[in-house]
Protein backbone atom coordinates (compact mmCIF):
# COMPACT_ATOMS: atom_id res chain seq x y z
CA UNK A 1 0.00 0.00 0.00
CA UNK A 2 1.58 3.31 -1.63
CA UNK A 3 -0.02 6.85 -0.71
CA UNK A 4 1.67 10.16 -2.20
CA UNK A 5 0.38 13.12 -1.80
CA UNK A 6 1.51 16.42 -2.53
CA UNK A 7 -0.48 19.23 -1.08
CA UNK A 8 -1.49 22.84 -0.40
CA UNK A 9 -3.01 21.53 2.59
CA UNK A 10 -2.02 21.22 6.16
CA UNK A 11 -0.72 17.74 7.02
CA UNK A 12 -2.56 15.36 9.66
CA UNK A 13 -0.53 13.34 11.29
CA UNK A 14 -3.33 11.29 13.07
CA UNK A 15 -4.71 10.23 10.21
CA UNK A 16 -1.37 9.38 8.23
CA UNK A 17 -0.19 6.99 10.83
CA UNK A 18 -3.56 5.68 11.08
CA UNK A 19 -3.66 5.03 7.86
CA UNK A 20 -0.27 2.74 7.22
CA UNK A 21 -1.25 0.85 10.41
CA UNK A 22 -2.63 -2.20 8.34
CA UNK A 23 -2.67 -5.85 9.49
CA UNK A 24 0.86 -7.40 9.77
CA UNK A 25 2.00 -3.92 10.62
CA UNK A 26 4.51 -4.14 14.13
CA UNK A 27 6.57 -1.71 13.82
CA UNK A 28 5.25 2.30 12.54
CA UNK A 29 8.18 4.43 11.97
CA UNK A 30 7.44 8.20 11.10
CA UNK A 31 9.17 11.17 10.07
CA UNK A 32 7.61 14.97 10.25
CA UNK A 33 9.98 18.07 8.52
CA UNK A 34 8.78 21.11 10.04
CA UNK A 35 9.58 24.81 9.02
CA UNK A 36 11.93 25.73 12.10
CA UNK A 37 10.49 28.59 13.90
CA UNK A 38 13.86 29.93 15.30
CA UNK A 39 15.84 30.72 11.96
CA UNK A 40 13.88 34.49 11.12
CA UNK A 41 12.10 32.63 8.64
CA UNK A 42 8.37 34.10 8.44
CA UNK A 43 7.27 32.27 5.91
CA UNK A 44 8.50 29.15 3.77
CA UNK A 45 7.64 29.04 0.28
CA UNK A 46 7.43 25.02 -1.54
CA UNK A 47 7.36 24.99 -5.33
CA UNK A 48 7.46 21.90 -7.17
CA UNK A 49 7.39 19.88 -10.70
CA UNK A 50 3.53 18.68 -11.16
CA UNK A 51 3.76 15.60 -12.12
CA UNK A 52 7.72 14.82 -12.05
CA UNK A 53 7.19 15.54 -8.23
CA UNK A 54 4.23 12.95 -7.79
CA UNK A 55 6.51 10.08 -10.34
CA UNK A 56 9.08 10.72 -8.30
CA UNK A 57 8.14 10.29 -4.66
CA UNK A 58 6.22 7.22 -5.88
CA UNK A 59 9.89 5.50 -7.44
CA UNK A 60 11.27 6.63 -3.58
CA UNK A 61 8.62 4.56 -2.16
CA UNK A 62 8.12 1.69 -4.16
CA UNK A 63 11.92 1.16 -4.15
CA UNK A 64 11.87 1.36 0.20
CA UNK A 65 8.78 -1.19 -0.23
CA UNK A 66 10.67 -3.78 -2.07
CA UNK A 67 13.83 -3.64 -0.44
CA UNK A 68 12.51 -3.71 3.62
CA UNK A 69 9.03 -5.40 2.47
CA UNK A 70 7.16 -2.77 3.82
CA UNK A 71 3.19 -3.59 4.75
CA UNK A 72 2.77 -0.02 4.05
CA UNK A 73 4.27 3.32 2.91
CA UNK A 74 2.77 7.02 2.57
CA UNK A 75 5.10 10.07 1.32
CA UNK A 76 3.20 13.34 1.87
CA UNK A 77 4.55 16.87 0.92
CA UNK A 78 3.37 20.33 1.25
CA UNK A 79 3.29 22.78 -1.40
CA UNK A 80 2.78 26.77 -1.28
CA UNK A 81 3.44 29.04 1.31
CA UNK A 82 3.45 27.89 5.05
CA UNK A 83 4.28 29.66 8.44
CA UNK A 84 7.35 28.48 11.13
CA UNK A 85 5.85 25.05 12.84
CA UNK A 86 4.31 24.25 10.28
CA UNK A 87 4.71 20.59 8.73
CA UNK A 88 6.46 20.39 4.96
CA UNK A 89 7.01 16.38 4.99
CA UNK A 90 5.46 13.51 6.63
CA UNK A 91 7.18 9.99 5.61
CA UNK A 92 5.31 6.86 7.41
CA UNK A 93 6.31 3.22 6.97
CA UNK A 94 5.23 -0.11 8.09
CA UNK A 95 6.95 -3.26 8.32
CA UNK A 96 6.49 -6.59 10.56
CA UNK A 97 9.77 -5.65 12.63
CA UNK A 98 10.85 -2.12 13.83
CA UNK A 99 14.29 -2.45 11.95
CA UNK A 100 12.82 -2.26 8.35
CA UNK A 101 10.35 0.47 9.25
CA UNK A 102 13.03 2.64 10.67
CA UNK A 103 15.70 1.98 8.17
CA UNK A 104 13.00 2.30 5.52
CA UNK A 105 11.79 5.38 6.85
CA UNK A 106 14.89 6.86 6.87
CA UNK A 107 15.81 5.79 3.13
CA UNK A 108 12.88 7.75 2.20
CA UNK A 109 13.37 11.02 4.17
CA UNK A 110 16.75 10.88 2.65
CA UNK A 111 15.74 10.31 -0.86
CA UNK A 112 13.64 12.29 -1.24
CA UNK A 113 15.34 15.52 -0.84
CA UNK A 114 17.70 14.71 -3.77
CA UNK A 115 15.16 12.37 -5.84
CA UNK A 116 12.18 14.98 -5.84
CA UNK A 117 11.68 18.14 -7.88
CA UNK A 118 11.08 20.69 -4.83
CA UNK A 119 12.72 23.65 -4.22
CA UNK A 120 12.01 26.09 -1.07
CA UNK A 121 12.21 29.53 -0.73
CA UNK A 122 12.63 31.04 2.69
CA UNK A 123 10.95 35.17 3.66
CA UNK A 124 13.37 36.64 6.40
CA UNK A 125 13.13 40.14 7.48
CA UNK A 126 16.36 40.42 5.18
CA UNK A 127 14.47 39.72 2.15
CA UNK A 128 13.45 35.97 0.14
CA UNK A 129 16.08 33.80 -1.10
CA UNK A 130 16.16 30.39 -2.47
CA UNK A 131 17.50 27.31 -0.01
CA UNK A 132 20.85 26.41 -1.32
CA UNK A 133 21.19 22.30 -1.02
CA UNK A 134 23.42 20.54 1.93
CA UNK A 135 26.13 18.89 0.68
CA UNK A 136 25.76 16.46 3.35
CA UNK A 137 21.72 15.56 2.01
CA UNK A 138 23.55 14.65 -1.59
CA UNK A 139 25.90 12.67 0.79
CA UNK A 140 23.57 10.55 2.78
CA UNK A 141 21.51 10.09 -0.37
CA UNK A 142 24.16 8.05 -1.84
CA UNK A 143 24.65 6.43 1.16
CA UNK A 144 21.82 4.25 0.58
CA UNK A 145 23.00 2.68 -2.56
CA UNK B 1 10.45 19.63 -33.42
CA UNK B 2 8.31 21.85 -30.57
CA UNK B 3 9.83 21.32 -27.13
CA UNK B 4 8.11 22.24 -24.33
CA UNK B 5 10.38 24.37 -21.89
CA UNK B 6 10.32 24.56 -17.93
CA UNK B 7 11.69 26.74 -15.22
CA UNK B 8 11.33 26.37 -11.56
CA UNK B 9 12.84 28.50 -8.71
CA UNK B 10 15.30 31.16 -9.44
CA UNK B 11 15.83 30.20 -12.67
CA UNK B 12 12.14 30.71 -13.64
CA UNK B 13 12.49 34.28 -12.00
CA UNK B 14 15.70 35.01 -13.85
CA UNK B 15 14.12 34.05 -16.97
CA UNK B 16 10.67 35.72 -16.33
CA UNK B 17 8.62 33.15 -17.03
CA UNK B 18 8.13 28.83 -16.13
CA UNK B 19 7.64 27.81 -19.29
CA UNK B 20 7.99 28.91 -23.05
CA UNK B 21 7.98 26.62 -26.37
CA UNK B 22 10.93 26.34 -28.51
CA UNK B 23 12.28 24.87 -31.63
CA UNK B 24 16.18 24.91 -31.32
CA UNK B 25 18.15 23.25 -34.97
CA UNK B 26 19.09 19.74 -35.54
CA UNK B 27 22.04 20.54 -34.43
CA UNK B 28 21.26 20.70 -30.93
CA UNK B 29 21.48 17.61 -29.73
CA UNK B 30 22.00 17.51 -25.78
CA UNK B 31 20.64 19.57 -22.70
CA UNK B 32 23.86 21.15 -22.75
CA UNK B 33 23.52 22.56 -26.35
CA UNK B 34 20.01 23.20 -25.64
CA UNK B 35 21.29 25.73 -22.89
CA UNK B 36 23.81 27.38 -24.94
CA UNK B 37 21.52 28.07 -27.89
CA UNK B 38 18.82 29.77 -25.14
CA UNK B 39 21.56 31.63 -23.74
CA UNK B 40 22.51 33.22 -27.09
CA UNK B 41 18.84 34.20 -27.43
CA UNK B 42 18.50 36.73 -24.53
CA UNK B 43 19.74 38.19 -21.81
CA UNK B 44 17.68 36.62 -19.06
CA UNK B 45 18.29 33.34 -20.58
CA UNK B 46 22.12 34.04 -20.63
CA UNK B 47 22.12 35.28 -16.49
CA UNK B 48 19.70 31.90 -15.62
CA UNK B 49 22.54 29.85 -17.52
CA UNK B 50 25.81 31.46 -16.33
CA UNK B 51 26.87 28.98 -14.29
CA UNK B 52 26.50 25.44 -15.04
CA UNK B 53 27.43 23.89 -12.15
CA UNK B 54 24.00 25.35 -10.39
CA UNK B 55 21.75 23.91 -13.32
CA UNK B 56 20.43 20.44 -13.17
CA UNK B 57 17.80 19.04 -16.14
CA UNK B 58 14.85 16.74 -16.37
CA UNK B 59 13.57 15.26 -19.99
CA UNK B 60 10.41 14.09 -19.73
CA UNK B 61 10.43 14.07 -16.37
CA UNK B 62 13.32 12.03 -15.45
CA UNK B 63 16.09 13.98 -14.18
CA UNK B 64 19.23 13.63 -16.65
CA UNK B 65 22.93 15.01 -16.93
CA UNK B 66 23.54 18.09 -18.98
CA UNK B 67 24.91 15.79 -21.83
CA UNK B 68 22.02 13.97 -22.30
CA UNK B 69 20.27 13.48 -25.68
CA UNK B 70 17.57 15.76 -26.42
CA UNK B 71 16.03 13.23 -29.49
CA UNK B 72 12.31 12.52 -28.86
CA UNK B 73 11.72 14.88 -26.00
CA UNK B 74 8.88 16.52 -25.47
CA UNK B 75 9.51 18.61 -21.90
CA UNK B 76 12.39 19.65 -21.07
CA UNK B 77 12.90 21.30 -17.69
CA UNK B 78 15.74 23.52 -16.14
CA UNK B 79 16.02 24.18 -12.34
CA UNK B 80 18.53 24.78 -9.91
CA UNK B 81 19.20 21.22 -7.57
CA UNK B 82 16.27 20.34 -5.31
CA UNK B 83 15.62 21.06 -1.97
CA UNK B 84 12.65 19.71 -0.70
CA UNK B 85 11.61 17.26 2.23
CA UNK C 1 11.42 18.02 27.45
CA UNK C 2 11.22 14.40 28.30
CA UNK C 3 8.03 13.40 28.51
CA UNK C 4 7.72 9.38 30.16
CA UNK C 5 3.86 7.52 30.75
CA UNK C 6 3.29 4.26 31.51
CA UNK C 7 -0.35 3.28 31.10
CA UNK C 8 -3.19 1.06 30.80
CA UNK C 9 -4.82 3.45 27.96
CA UNK C 10 -4.48 3.44 24.58
CA UNK C 11 -1.94 5.82 23.16
CA UNK C 12 -2.94 8.61 21.06
CA UNK C 13 -0.43 9.68 18.53
CA UNK C 14 -1.94 13.04 17.28
CA UNK C 15 -1.49 14.36 21.16
CA UNK C 16 1.86 12.70 21.31
CA UNK C 17 3.39 13.85 18.45
CA UNK C 18 2.06 17.73 18.67
CA UNK C 19 3.76 17.76 21.94
CA UNK C 20 7.59 17.38 21.27
CA UNK C 21 6.76 19.74 18.00
CA UNK C 22 8.50 22.08 19.77
CA UNK C 23 10.29 25.89 18.57
CA UNK C 24 13.67 24.61 17.02
CA UNK C 25 12.33 21.39 16.31
CA UNK C 26 12.73 20.72 12.64
CA UNK C 27 12.68 17.00 12.90
CA UNK C 28 10.37 14.86 14.36
CA UNK C 29 10.95 11.31 14.05
CA UNK C 30 8.67 8.44 15.92
CA UNK C 31 8.15 4.96 16.19
CA UNK C 32 5.51 2.65 17.05
CA UNK C 33 5.26 -0.59 18.20
CA UNK C 34 1.95 -2.74 18.05
CA UNK C 35 -0.05 -5.79 18.72
CA UNK C 36 0.95 -7.52 15.30
CA UNK C 37 -3.03 -9.29 14.09
CA UNK C 38 -1.37 -11.52 11.79
CA UNK C 39 0.47 -14.33 14.25
CA UNK C 40 -2.53 -15.49 16.13
CA UNK C 41 -2.71 -13.56 19.25
CA UNK C 42 -6.02 -12.89 20.62
CA UNK C 43 -4.46 -10.53 23.75
CA UNK C 44 -0.86 -9.60 24.17
CA UNK C 45 -0.63 -8.62 28.08
CA UNK C 46 2.08 -6.34 29.45
CA UNK C 47 3.61 -6.55 33.27
CA UNK C 48 5.75 -4.26 34.42
CA UNK C 49 7.84 -3.37 37.12
CA UNK C 50 6.39 0.10 38.99
CA UNK C 51 8.54 2.54 40.01
CA UNK C 52 11.41 1.19 38.00
CA UNK C 53 9.83 0.89 34.81
CA UNK C 54 9.74 4.73 34.86
CA UNK C 55 13.06 5.36 36.05
CA UNK C 56 14.05 2.89 33.54
CA UNK C 57 12.59 4.64 30.39
CA UNK C 58 13.29 8.41 31.58
CA UNK C 59 17.37 7.11 31.89
CA UNK C 60 17.13 6.13 28.17
CA UNK C 61 15.42 9.37 27.02
CA UNK C 62 18.16 11.60 29.28
CA UNK C 63 20.88 9.78 27.36
CA UNK C 64 19.25 10.45 24.02
CA UNK C 65 18.67 13.68 24.80
CA UNK C 66 22.28 13.95 25.66
CA UNK C 67 23.77 12.63 22.99
CA UNK C 68 21.76 14.10 20.11
CA UNK C 69 20.87 17.61 21.51
CA UNK C 70 17.18 16.81 21.60
CA UNK C 71 14.63 19.05 21.68
CA UNK C 72 12.34 17.09 23.16
CA UNK C 73 11.88 13.45 23.70
CA UNK C 74 8.44 11.53 24.78
CA UNK C 75 8.59 7.74 25.45
CA UNK C 76 4.81 5.84 25.87
CA UNK C 77 4.14 2.27 26.75
CA UNK C 78 0.94 0.69 27.53
CA UNK C 79 0.26 -1.94 30.14
CA UNK C 80 -1.97 -4.69 30.75
CA UNK C 81 -4.05 -6.38 28.06
CA UNK C 82 -4.42 -4.96 24.70
CA UNK C 83 -5.45 -6.23 21.43
CA UNK C 84 -4.45 -7.09 17.67
CA UNK C 85 -3.33 -3.96 15.93
CA UNK C 86 -3.08 -1.73 19.49
CA UNK C 87 -0.14 0.37 20.10
CA UNK C 88 2.11 -1.00 22.99
CA UNK C 89 4.51 1.81 22.66
CA UNK C 90 5.46 5.21 20.96
CA UNK C 91 8.35 7.05 21.25
CA UNK C 92 8.71 10.65 19.32
CA UNK C 93 11.84 12.60 19.25
CA UNK C 94 12.36 15.75 17.89
CA UNK C 95 15.98 17.90 17.34
CA UNK C 96 16.48 20.63 14.90
CA UNK C 97 17.95 18.26 11.76
CA UNK C 98 16.44 15.07 10.80
CA UNK C 99 19.31 12.65 11.27
CA UNK C 100 19.52 13.56 15.16
CA UNK C 101 15.92 12.83 15.57
CA UNK C 102 16.00 9.55 13.16
CA UNK C 103 19.27 8.08 15.65
CA UNK C 104 17.39 9.27 18.48
CA UNK C 105 14.50 7.30 17.99
CA UNK C 106 16.23 4.37 16.81
CA UNK C 107 17.82 4.35 19.96
CA UNK C 108 15.08 4.87 22.49
CA UNK C 109 13.47 2.07 21.14
CA UNK C 110 16.48 -0.38 20.62
CA UNK C 111 17.58 0.19 24.60
CA UNK C 112 13.97 0.00 26.02
CA UNK C 113 13.43 -3.31 25.31
CA UNK C 114 16.45 -4.36 26.86
CA UNK C 115 16.67 -1.52 29.51
CA UNK C 116 13.41 -1.06 30.91
CA UNK C 117 11.50 -4.17 32.82
CA UNK C 118 8.46 -5.32 30.71
CA UNK C 119 7.45 -8.61 30.02
CA UNK C 120 4.92 -9.69 27.52
CA UNK C 121 2.62 -12.96 27.59
CA UNK C 122 0.31 -13.93 24.66
CA UNK C 123 -2.70 -15.38 24.43
CA UNK C 124 -3.46 -17.47 21.71
CA UNK C 125 -5.98 -20.11 20.86
CA UNK C 126 -3.13 -22.58 22.20
CA UNK C 127 -3.17 -21.25 25.37
CA UNK C 128 -0.30 -18.62 26.87
CA UNK C 129 3.05 -18.07 26.68
CA UNK C 130 5.65 -15.64 27.95
CA UNK C 131 7.18 -14.25 24.83
CA UNK C 132 10.62 -14.92 24.61
CA UNK C 133 13.62 -12.47 24.69
CA UNK C 134 15.22 -11.76 20.89
CA UNK C 135 18.96 -12.06 20.87
CA UNK C 136 19.07 -9.97 18.07
CA UNK C 137 17.23 -7.40 20.30
CA UNK C 138 19.70 -7.48 22.97
CA UNK C 139 22.91 -7.30 19.97
CA UNK C 140 21.16 -4.03 18.63
CA UNK C 141 20.95 -2.54 22.44
CA UNK C 142 24.80 -2.90 22.57
CA UNK C 143 25.86 -1.69 19.07
CA UNK C 144 24.91 1.91 20.30
CA UNK C 145 27.28 1.92 23.31
CA UNK D 1 17.52 -7.57 58.27
CA UNK D 2 14.15 -7.63 56.17
CA UNK D 3 13.84 -7.39 52.09
CA UNK D 4 10.91 -6.70 50.13
CA UNK D 5 11.08 -9.78 47.20
CA UNK D 6 9.58 -8.56 44.43
CA UNK D 7 8.80 -11.52 41.31
CA UNK D 8 7.47 -10.86 37.66
CA UNK D 9 6.45 -12.47 35.04
CA UNK D 10 6.73 -16.54 35.23
CA UNK D 11 9.24 -16.39 37.93
CA UNK D 12 5.81 -14.71 40.02
CA UNK D 13 3.72 -17.39 38.16
CA UNK D 14 5.56 -20.50 39.37
CA UNK D 15 6.31 -18.86 42.93
CA UNK D 16 2.80 -18.05 43.26
CA UNK D 17 3.08 -14.49 44.64
CA UNK D 18 4.68 -11.73 43.31
CA UNK D 19 6.13 -10.63 46.99
CA UNK D 20 7.04 -11.69 49.89
CA UNK D 21 9.08 -10.35 52.78
CA UNK D 22 12.09 -12.61 53.90
CA UNK D 23 15.26 -12.34 56.46
CA UNK D 24 17.87 -14.29 55.29
CA UNK D 25 20.91 -14.92 57.48
CA UNK D 26 23.76 -13.02 57.10
CA UNK D 27 26.11 -15.07 55.45
CA UNK D 28 23.43 -14.49 52.05
CA UNK D 29 26.16 -11.85 50.54
CA UNK D 30 25.18 -11.77 47.37
CA UNK D 31 21.38 -12.12 44.69
CA UNK D 32 23.12 -15.55 44.13
CA UNK D 33 23.06 -16.07 47.27
CA UNK D 34 19.91 -14.96 48.04
CA UNK D 35 18.26 -16.94 45.33
CA UNK D 36 20.58 -20.72 46.69
CA UNK D 37 18.74 -19.67 50.00
CA UNK D 38 15.25 -19.01 48.90
CA UNK D 39 15.16 -22.83 46.40
CA UNK D 40 16.11 -24.33 49.53
CA UNK D 41 13.05 -22.89 51.41
CA UNK D 42 10.46 -24.12 48.90
CA UNK D 43 9.50 -26.53 45.98
CA UNK D 44 7.95 -23.56 44.32
CA UNK D 45 11.42 -21.28 44.57
CA UNK D 46 13.26 -23.90 43.42
CA UNK D 47 11.22 -24.68 40.64
CA UNK D 48 11.44 -20.88 39.58
CA UNK D 49 14.79 -20.49 40.40
CA UNK D 50 15.85 -24.10 38.43
CA UNK D 51 17.72 -22.26 35.77
CA UNK D 52 19.96 -19.62 36.59
CA UNK D 53 20.52 -18.08 32.76
CA UNK D 54 16.85 -17.49 32.96
CA UNK D 55 17.26 -15.33 35.65
CA UNK D 56 17.82 -11.32 35.88
CA UNK D 57 17.85 -9.24 38.76
CA UNK D 58 17.22 -5.69 39.96
CA UNK D 59 18.71 -4.13 44.06
CA UNK D 60 16.35 -1.38 44.95
CA UNK D 61 14.96 -0.95 41.12
CA UNK D 62 18.64 -1.17 39.17
CA UNK D 63 19.64 -3.73 37.37
CA UNK D 64 22.45 -6.09 38.55
CA UNK D 65 23.98 -9.45 37.95
CA UNK D 66 23.36 -12.55 39.83
CA UNK D 67 27.27 -12.05 41.67
CA UNK D 68 26.20 -8.45 43.09
CA UNK D 69 26.26 -7.98 46.83
CA UNK D 70 23.16 -7.25 49.00
CA UNK D 71 24.37 -5.12 51.74
CA UNK D 72 21.79 -2.96 52.37
CA UNK D 73 19.21 -3.83 49.99
CA UNK D 74 15.86 -2.68 50.63
CA UNK D 75 13.96 -4.49 47.60
CA UNK D 76 15.04 -7.07 45.53
CA UNK D 77 13.46 -8.58 42.39
CA UNK D 78 14.44 -11.34 40.37
CA UNK D 79 12.49 -11.85 37.14
CA UNK D 80 12.88 -13.36 33.24
CA UNK D 81 15.28 -11.29 30.59
CA UNK D 82 12.48 -8.17 29.37
CA UNK D 83 10.59 -7.82 26.32
CA UNK D 84 8.51 -4.92 26.10
CA UNK D 85 9.03 -2.60 23.18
Amino acid sequence: MIRILVTPDPIDVATEVARVEVEGAGGIASFIGRVRADDGVSTLELEHYPGMTEAALEAVARTAAARWSLAAVTIVHRVGPMGPGERIVLVATAAAHRQAALDACAYCIDRLKTDAPFWKREVTPEGTRWVEVRAADAQRATDWA
Amino acid sequence: MAIEMLYFAWVREVIGTGHERVDPPAEVETVGALIDWLAASSDTHAAAFENRERLRAAVDQAFVPLDAAIAGAREIAIFPPVTGG
